[in-house]
């Protein structure tokens, strides 16, 4: 089950989009690229709004646009609902107006409940009888995320829906989201320039720029494409882990969490914050580990002398070390014990080069990552 | 038998609400009368108008309605004259009374009077000789008086005898040629001359049964016709400053 | 005809309260049918790109460009009993025009059509397209967004044409005297009638009076759609607040 | 007067080549008058909240509202050089409207105002206020805003205005001939050559044809407008594009 | 020299913004605050676009609003100005002549040469001759904050202005802020979601929620307000410390600091990547610490030989030790040998209940606090 995307659109004499994509048609794609990369024109294409010159483009199969066989299936018959970078909301209805618009006049026939469920989730329940034009940015954007929502689409396209938001906001959309795509169904393309909020939601990556997509694929292989950082900014920088949830939470509320590509060797378990719902045990999540948060030491024993506070260590062993032009060294790392083929599973550490030079750093030695458990995130 | 639709000149409007009220006094057939200008009228005909009854200010619309064959009787039904009017109390009037100007020295007198009242910029109020037939009137007058070549780009020619009474009255013309009957209901103007009326084609309301595409002669609009052209008739048309035409 | 004595004109002839009543039959009739027209070109001159727009643009501007007789010499041409349109209507439906209050309902809306469709298509050209767009995402067709979000947010513009053409249609004079005469109780609108008056010597006063009754209701009409346009520009949030101005404070 | 030889209408006679010419002169005359009237008023409506507005608004539309030859006919009172206006501006500037041109576009300008006014109003209630905002933010002061961004914004209706009234002035009549009566060469416009053939038996062909003529001038400011508005929208990123709907490619 | 602000102005019936501040006017004071909290609310009364129903506003001390005097300076008078959430740019004018329009029709006379370089910062070079409603979100944003710098106001009031900006612009915009405000002496309001954002740049915090102001002062001390993290999420965390260029930068390009407030005891020297343009030594700066970036340890030489790649460590002594409803324990620490009265300097690290128990932390215990050189983020 998969989006398929070849096109070219020339939007301007200096400007064309050019990409070729195969997208999961589950869980979260997230779009990523510069300001004016494309990613709202790419957006814009596959919700209908734009004809793209040439192009291909099906959804689980089927087409939607197919330049060979002259079809161009009208955006209303899509079911693609899009938040927009501007909220568009209707200004003659009121929130609730709004809201309720897919229903009343769309096709949408979301489930009893959901409505009052959507309302709660964005906190939209003191707006409902207001008019758009007296909304603060952020609920704006809150309301028509939830009409977007409500819209039942078969596929959500969302251009930047958190930017006007606070973190706490975000902290309670985003897993709902997560569940949306994952319970629900919907499959999500989310354009953003928040690396936090993509890596926390997205299972797919695209890196777009000037028009072309630059890379696209699971998460943990584009995540340490150098395009990221360059256009991301420092924070981008990171790794990826996949795990399984070992067990219950502890007495003091952690979570315990295995690599699944791991055999033997010292024990591996990381523990992290479980938060209100932990996963059963036996879920596989997914963690993206930004650079900034892995440390490195060489001899378990002595951290433990040593009285450091950092629980999570991880055994691995060094797959490079790079000195790169600010002067820092990544080093990659692969999981100890993990198979070979398997190498979804990354580590990526900036140290300084003293810090390097000292621990001796070089492919294959064995490390320990020391990852601060409070930088893991929620699930 | 079709409604008693008559179609007459606007400027009989007063003429023929007192004729319909007398004629339905009298056990008449309440006529319903529409008053505008006799060109647009006769079009209306033309072109199907279930007019019964048409009374026209000028002779030539008959005519047109007659060559489209629908005119099965046409009377003469009044007379008016034109008339030299200038603002009530102006200077030109203390002079004395009507003067008379029907002998052959009268145009040298009329012309000498025209002349006077434009003085250096004052415009004649006429109706426009092109659509009102007051105007036509007084146009062929100037004519035969051979000044209309000098007066025509000193003239105000209007759509409607109401503005031109209105443009002598409040003395933004000087003089103007009207109606004689127009003159009378108008106390802001009084009459200067009356203008002899071998200057002119004589100004006659001609009345002209219409027959609508095959239709018999309406026996309403004949018996309309008949009090207009009655004693009754005469009475009124000489109330309103109009002259019944002797048969 | 509509009783108007609710209206309390007793100080006014039957025959001119006649006409006020026709008047105002001819100007509701005329905008009815005028209306969804005028919509369908405003929204055709607002939207579409072709090159042709402009031919449609031409037709809706000739009443007014034309002098007011000859609309009403060529819609008797047309219209009238003889008239090729007019006949064949008279015949297929029983409809017709010439000399009757039908005729001046036409000729109305005729001369009105151009000073409705320029606001109702300016109202157009202003709605936000991105706003279809969002419907159309939403699963909403096209139809159904135009009547739900195009429609309602052109309403002020809708209004303002309205009370243009229902103002025209009080006002015209021209176009219905050449087209349907002037018939007592059937053709002769307040307008004609207030002409009527004016034509013979002395009926300043009255004519003046009358014109004013027609005023009255067309300052009844303004306020009415004043009202209701501030209202509705109220609910969209741009109501005719200036832009923020320094005040001095209490 | 204008020289039009160059428009190649010979075949019109010397009496309508004046009519056409006057008339443009009118119309030019009465629309740069009217025009920066027709804007504050616009502007006025459109932003203030004051309910005094309705009176404005009230008077802005009368022309339309009163039959034509009843606005002469207060023209020819007020404007007369015998009328409290006219006399007065007789005497200080010299300026005299009776039985002159100048009049005609008086009352071109009058009986053009209302359908001038409209759009403008719109226009300016279209305009995004925040902008202004925006403006006084980086320092400008209202007025310059106003003329900077405000009035560019709104040309598109301005020139809708312009449109609709020259479409106006080409076929005003009733109150022109009322006003300033119908004198060949000075006051006799298109509208009234028109009116003047027509009203002679057998005028029809000629009134016509010279009404085509009219017709003609129109179409030309039409497209000259529809052109200038069409480049106006498309820089402002508003052209008549359709919400994008589906296309079948090649 | 104060921005100072009293203020009531009722919005809704439901919504009142009531705010009395006395801000520093000089450098960046970040507002922060929950979407809906009022921020661009008082944005808008600062600027004179909303008058406030009862108030008194004065920038160094000239009045602007004060409702005693019945005084209310216009708008266009105050030169203050605004980058809005929207950017409300004037869509007849090309990008070049939105850029210019203050200039044009305005009181601003900006130095030969600053266009360029404006331009040049933002990268709107390609955008010039480009009408509004052709450019992308973050373009259209770009383009917003020239505008406003070109306009040489007396204040700057930024609403989210880089909300849709991607991370690398804005790691090249946030320095010129700061140059000119530290420079050119403008000084700045800023409105923002992005707590690292805010971190980076403010002297100066404004905490806002339900049209009050719940703090406000330099930033260290509202740093550790609890409402913070409620409002920012969990990466608002964090301490802040006030530092000093040791000398300059080493041989791996890593620039030296000191703590201002810290006399005697181990070295305390900690090691920034420098970056292009290092400050001069002497200089004074201010970093901000996120808690995730922090780690504890007991043995300083214990970490030696345990190999760990962490080199800075700061002596500290715990402050207080607090576990919190999340189930992890948050440490407040004091710098070793700072002066009592000086508290501006403080860490926060938050550790899992298993390490705090392992490490034995209560108040007065030193630790060495293990801070990631690359966390420090530029100077
Ligand atoms: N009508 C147009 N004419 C010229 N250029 C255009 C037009 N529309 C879009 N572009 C350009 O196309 C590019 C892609 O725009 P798009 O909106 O897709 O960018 P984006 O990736 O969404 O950027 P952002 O993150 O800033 O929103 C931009 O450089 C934009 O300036
Ligand atoms: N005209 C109005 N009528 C009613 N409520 C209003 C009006 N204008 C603003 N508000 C409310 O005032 C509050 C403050 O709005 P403001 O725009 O200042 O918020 P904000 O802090 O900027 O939020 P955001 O971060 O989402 O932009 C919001 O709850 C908003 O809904
Ligand atoms: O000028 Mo008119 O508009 O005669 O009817
Ligand atoms: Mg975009
Ligand atoms: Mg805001």
């Amino acid at each position: 089950m998969t989006i398929d995307i070849r096109l070219h659109h020339q939007v301007s004499d200096e400007f064309a989009l050019d990409v070729s994509l195969t997208l999961p048609s589950r869980g979260v794609t997230a779009v990523f690229g510069r300001s004016g990369a494309g990613k709202s024109t790419l957006l814009a294409i596959l919700s209908g709004l734009i004809t793209p010159d040439i192009g291909y483009i099906a959804i689980n199969g089927e087409p939607v646009v197919d330049s060979d066989q002259r079809l161009c299936v009208a955006a209303h018959r899509r079911r693609i609902a899009v938040v927009f970078q501007d909220a568009r909301l209707f200004p003659h209805l009121t929130v609730h107006g709004n809201l309720d618009y897919p229903r009343r006049h769309g096709p949408a026939r979301p489930e009893p409940g959901r409505f009052d469920a959507v309302v709660d989730l964005l906190g939209l329940e003191p707006l409902l009888a207001r008019r758009p034009r007296t909304l603060s940015g952020g609920e704006a954007q809150r309301v028509a995320l939830g009409r977007a929502l409500l819209a039942s689409p078969r596929l959500l396209l969302l251009d930047e829906p958190l930017a006007a938001l606070d973190g706490a906001r975000k902290d309670e959309i985003l897993p709902f989201l997560d569940r949306l795509t994952r319970e629900g169904g919907v499959p999500i393309l989310y354009v953003s320039h928040a690396l936090d909020e993509v890596m926390r939601l997205a299972g797919h990556l695209v890196l777009m720029d000037h028009g072309h997509a630059l890379a696209s694929g699971p998460i943990a292989r584009v995540a340490s494409h150098p395009m990221l950082a360059a256009i991301a900014g420092e924070a981008a920088r990171g790794g990826m882990l996949h795990l399984v949830v070992a067990g219950p939470p502890d007495s003091d509320g952690l979570l315990p969490l295995r690599p699944q590509t791991m055999h033997g060797g010292e024990d591996p378990t990381l523990h992290l914050a479980a938060g209100g719902a932990p996963p059963a045990p036996g879920t596989a999540v997914r963690l993206r580990i930004a650079a900034r948060d892995v440390a490195l030491a060489l001899d378990a024993a002595a951290l433990d002398r040593a009285g450091v506070s950092i629980r999570n260590r991880l055994p691995c062993l060094v797959r490079s070390v790079v000195t790169e032009a600010d002067g820092l060294v990544a080093v990659t790392l692969d999981l100890a014990g993990a198979e070979d083929g398997r190498r979804d599973d990354v580590l990526l550490a900036r140290i300084t080069p003293a810090a390097a030079r000292d621990l001796g750093l070089q492919p294959g030695l064995p490390v320990l990552a020391l990852i601060k458990s409070l930088a893991l995130g929620p699930v | 038998d079709r409604p008693l639709l008559v179609f007459a000149a606007a400027s009989l409007a007063e003429v023929m609400a007192d004729a319909s009220d007398g004629f339905t006094r009298a056990g008449g057939t309440a006529p319903k009368v529409s008053l505008a200008g006799s060109g647009t009228l006769a079009r209306q005909i033309i072109a199907g108008a279930p007019a019964t009854l048409f009374i026209s200010a000028h002779p030539k619309w008959v005519a047109e309605v007659e060559k489209a064959g629908l005119v099965a009787e046409t009377r003469p039904y009044a007379a008016n004259r034109i008339v030299l009017v200038v603002p009530a109390g102006s200077a030109a009037t203390t002079s004395g009374a009507t003067t008379s100007v029907d002998g052959d020295d009268g145009d040298a007198a009329i012309i000498a009077m025209i002349d006077r009242l434009l003085g250096a910029d004052g415009r004649l109020a006429i109706g426009d000789p092109a659509s009102v037939p007051a105007g036509q009137y007084a146009r062929d007058a100037l004519t035969s008086l051979g000044i209309w070549q000098r007066v025509e780009p000193r003239t105000a020619p209007v759509e409607n005898v109401r503005v031109a009474l209105a443009l002598v009255a409040r003395g933004e013309a000087p003089a103007g040629i009207v109606y004689a009957s127009d003159a009378a209901a108008e106390p802001g103007v009084a009459v200067l001359a009356v203008l002899p009326e071998r200057l002119h084609a004589p100004v006659r309301y001609p009345a002209a049964l219409i027959t609508a595409g095959g239709a018999d002669v309406s026996a309403d609009a004949t018996a309309f016709l008949d009090y207009l052209t009655g004693p009754e008739g005469a009475k009124i048309l000489r109330r309103h400053g109009l002259e019944p035409i002797d048969r | 005809m509509t009783d108007l004595s609710w209206l309390g004109l007793g100080w006014l002839g039957a025959a001119e309260r006649d006409a006020i009543g026709l008047s105002l039959q001819v100007a509701a009739t005329a905008l009815a049918g005028l209306l969804p027209l005028a919509i369908v070109a405003g929204w055709v001159l607002a939207r579409w790109r072709s090159r042709a727009r402009i031919v449609l643009d031409v037709i809706v501007h000739l009443p007014l460009v034309m002098p007011p007789v000859v609309t009403g010499y060529l819609l008797l041409l047309a219209f009238g009993r003889k008239g090729a349109i007019g006949s064949l209507l008279d015949q297929l439906f029983g409809l017709v025009f010439a000399f009757r209050w039908t005729g001046a309902a036409l000729a109305a809306a005729v001369m009105a059509l151009p000073l409705v469709v320029r606001p109702i298509r300016l109202a157009f050209e202003a709605a936000d397209p991105r706003l279809n767009q969002a419907a159309a995402g939403l699963g909403v067709a096209p139809l159904r967004a135009f009547l739900t979000i195009t429609l309602p947010l052109a309403l002020p513009g809708i209004l303002a044409g309205t009370i243009l053409g229902f103002a025209k249609c009080l006002g015209e004079f021209g176009a219905t005297v050449t087209f349907v005469s002037n018939i007592p109780g059937e053709t002769r609108t307040l307008s004609l009638a207030v002409q009527t008056l004016l034509s013979a010597p002395g009926g300043d006063g009255p004519a003046l009076r009358l014109a004013m009754v027609g005023v009255v209701i067309a300052i009844g009409a303004l306020v009415l759609a004043e009202t209701v346009t501030q209202s509705m520009r109220r609910r969209l949030g741009l109501s005719a607040v200036p832009p923020s101005r320094p005040r001095r404070l209490a």
